[in-house]
């Protein structure tokens, strides 16, 4: 072991916390520079201060492998916690991302990356993970379509998706009589060029 | 490489670039003696044969020469006269820079107190496995009215707007010394002498103001010279 | 309380070990539906067992919250785990840069230019790259100016913008002081007269 000071179990319980997926014993045994067996008896030490209701985290063997995990007695308030709306100011991207999005329903990304000229991969990820948009099925051509949620609705106040504001009196040309879809798409490539 | 490990090799001094500055300071070397166009020579050449441009380094070096010509160009240009426009006193620019000085000196001790912090901070690690998603989904009980629909219309609005075509006549073409330096010395391998006006007379001003500075540059360097024997007369250069 | 069973001290265990970013005391108090009084109580005994060399687990509080991290003593097995390189130290115009957003911000890159001394572009996006510094938005003049991040305070260990020292205990002693300004003045005068 090369973590001298640290007992073996300190380290098995470290890196399970730091670990996405269960953690086989061998890989554990690697890490730490230990046999196998030394890591089998910090598991049994490591198991039985995280048993159920010791404390606020349990040690789970899943998958070939070893992980922790949440007490179930907690899981109310991590869902009071991870389940609130998150709702931090829209940047400028992701504004005119949504707009895109709420104005021509379904559309795809590459469609979305078209009219705002650049890729909006990161812009697209968040609002799906705020609860903002959704997958809504695919274009004829493969990509995913993306719509507004019912979330989105109630955080920006609408009842609907026919409340949206017109967006005429922010239209450069409100007389140009073509389609919304169409004239976004124009624009976007005339940008591109410039 | 840091500028200040630059190894000059100059008529008054002989030794690394930051020896050189340590005794400027302590007045133990006179700038007067110090040709400083032979430092800035040297940090070329060294640039030519180390290939690539450390941005970093040739900032500093940038820094340093151009504050030791400042020094040095007060040293040789007589004081201003009383009623010039007013400037700065000994003391006043004892105190600018020393206020200068000092506001450096501030960021870069806590500098310091942040690199020990990070030092530490480093050695703790975190977890970054996200939630799992069913516990992560934003419960719509939850939600409030908090963002304007207007706003929407707005980034819309935005994204109907094309851009005017920019103006691009003021971008003039860029002429490089170091390019000027090639077309004389191919022209010069060519022939051994040529006139100035023959090979440039068609060019731009900027281009044939730059290319007399090359010359300027070639003829310090012992490589061309050239002579002119009436004023606005034709002007022969000559390989030496 | 609602999670009638558990100790709130595991289920804010629970909590910290979900939540990816240092959660709160108020948010804490939210989710478990106590008094933030109840949950400082809990705190201070979670604190107890994580402290450092206790287990695999510490408690900081880092950047206007509470998280989980792993001990130090676990950090090389961590990273043969999970094969991540060290991250590198800063260099000293990273460390100077970043002294300056951080004391200053919001602050420009002229700004810190015209501090230095030198251009200060690498520096900038090299901190920028690492998550360590932000934009955040325009000055007057139409620079982009520069705060730091909530990266930064987990990683720097700080509670928050104000747990930074105040930078005037950097600064030389009075003495010190008048003496330097002697020198530079004894300087100008000698290159004044020759």
């Amino acid at each position: 072991m090369s973590d001298s000071a640290a007992p073996l179990e300190h380290v098995v319980e470290a890196l399970l916390f730091l670990a996405t997926e269960p953690v086989s014993t061998a890989e554990l045994a690697e890490a730490c520079e230990a046999s196998e067996a030394e890591v089998d008896r910090a598991i049994d030490l490591l198991g039985e201060v995280l048993s159920e209701g010791r404390r606020g985290l349990v040690l789970r063997e899943v998958g070939g492998g070893w992980t922790l995990a949440t007490d179930p007695a907690a899981e109310s308030a991590a869902r009071r916690l991870l389940a609130k709306p998150r709702t931090p100011p829209l940047t400028q991207a992701q504004a005119e991302t949504l707009s895109i999005v709420a104005y021509l329903q379904p559309v795809s990304r590459p469609e979305i990356a078209r009219i705002r000229g650049v890729s909006s991969e990161s812009a697209v990820s968040t609002l799906h993970e705020r609860g903002l948009i959704e997958e809504s099925g695919r274009s004829r051509f493969g990509a995913v379509v993306y719509r507004t949620t019912p979330l989105f609705e109630r955080l920006f106040g609408l009842t609907g998706l026919d409340a949206l504001p017109d967006p005429a009196q922010f239209d450069p040309t409100p007389e140009d009589e073509r389609e919304l879809r169409e004239r976004l798409l124009r624009a976007g490539e005339q940008r591109a060029t410039t | 490489m840091q500028a200040s490990d630059l190894d000059l090799d100059l008529d008054a001094f002989s030794g690394p670039f930051d020896l050189l500055l340590a005794l400027v300071l302590r007045e133990e070397l006179s700038l007067a003696e110090v040709a400083l166009g032979e430092i800035v020579v040297a940090y070329v050449e060294h640039l030519d044969r180390e290939g690539d441009l450390d941005l970093e380094a040739a900032t500093e070096f940038l820094v340093l020469i151009a504050s030791l010509l400042e020094l040095k160009s007060r040293l040789l240009l007589p004081a201003p006269e009383e009623d010039d426009e007013p400037l700065l006193g000994p003391e006043e620019a004892a105190d600018e820079l020393l206020a200068r000085m000092l506001e450096y000196r501030r960021y870069r001790a806590a500098a310091g107190h942040l690199a020990e912090l990070f030092g530490t901070g480093r050695r703790y690690l975190y977890r970054s496995a996200p939630p799992p998603p069913e516990l992560r989904r934003a419960s719509l009980d939850a939600a409030r009215h908090v963002y304007e629909p207007a706003s929407l219309a707005e980034a819309l609005g935005g994204l109907l707007r094309t851009p005017p075509r920019p103006d691009t006549s003021h971008i003039r073409p860029t002429v490089s010394l170091e390019r000027r330096l090639g077309v004389l010395r191919e022209l010069l391998r060519r022939g051994s002498a040529f006139d100035f006006d023959d090979a440039f007379g068609s060019e731009d001003r900027l281009t044939q103001a730059v290319t007399i500075f090359a010359l300027l540059e070639m003829h310090k360097r012992g490589e061309a010279t050239w002579e002119q024997d009436e004023t606005f007369g034709p002007i022969r250069v000559t390989a030496r």
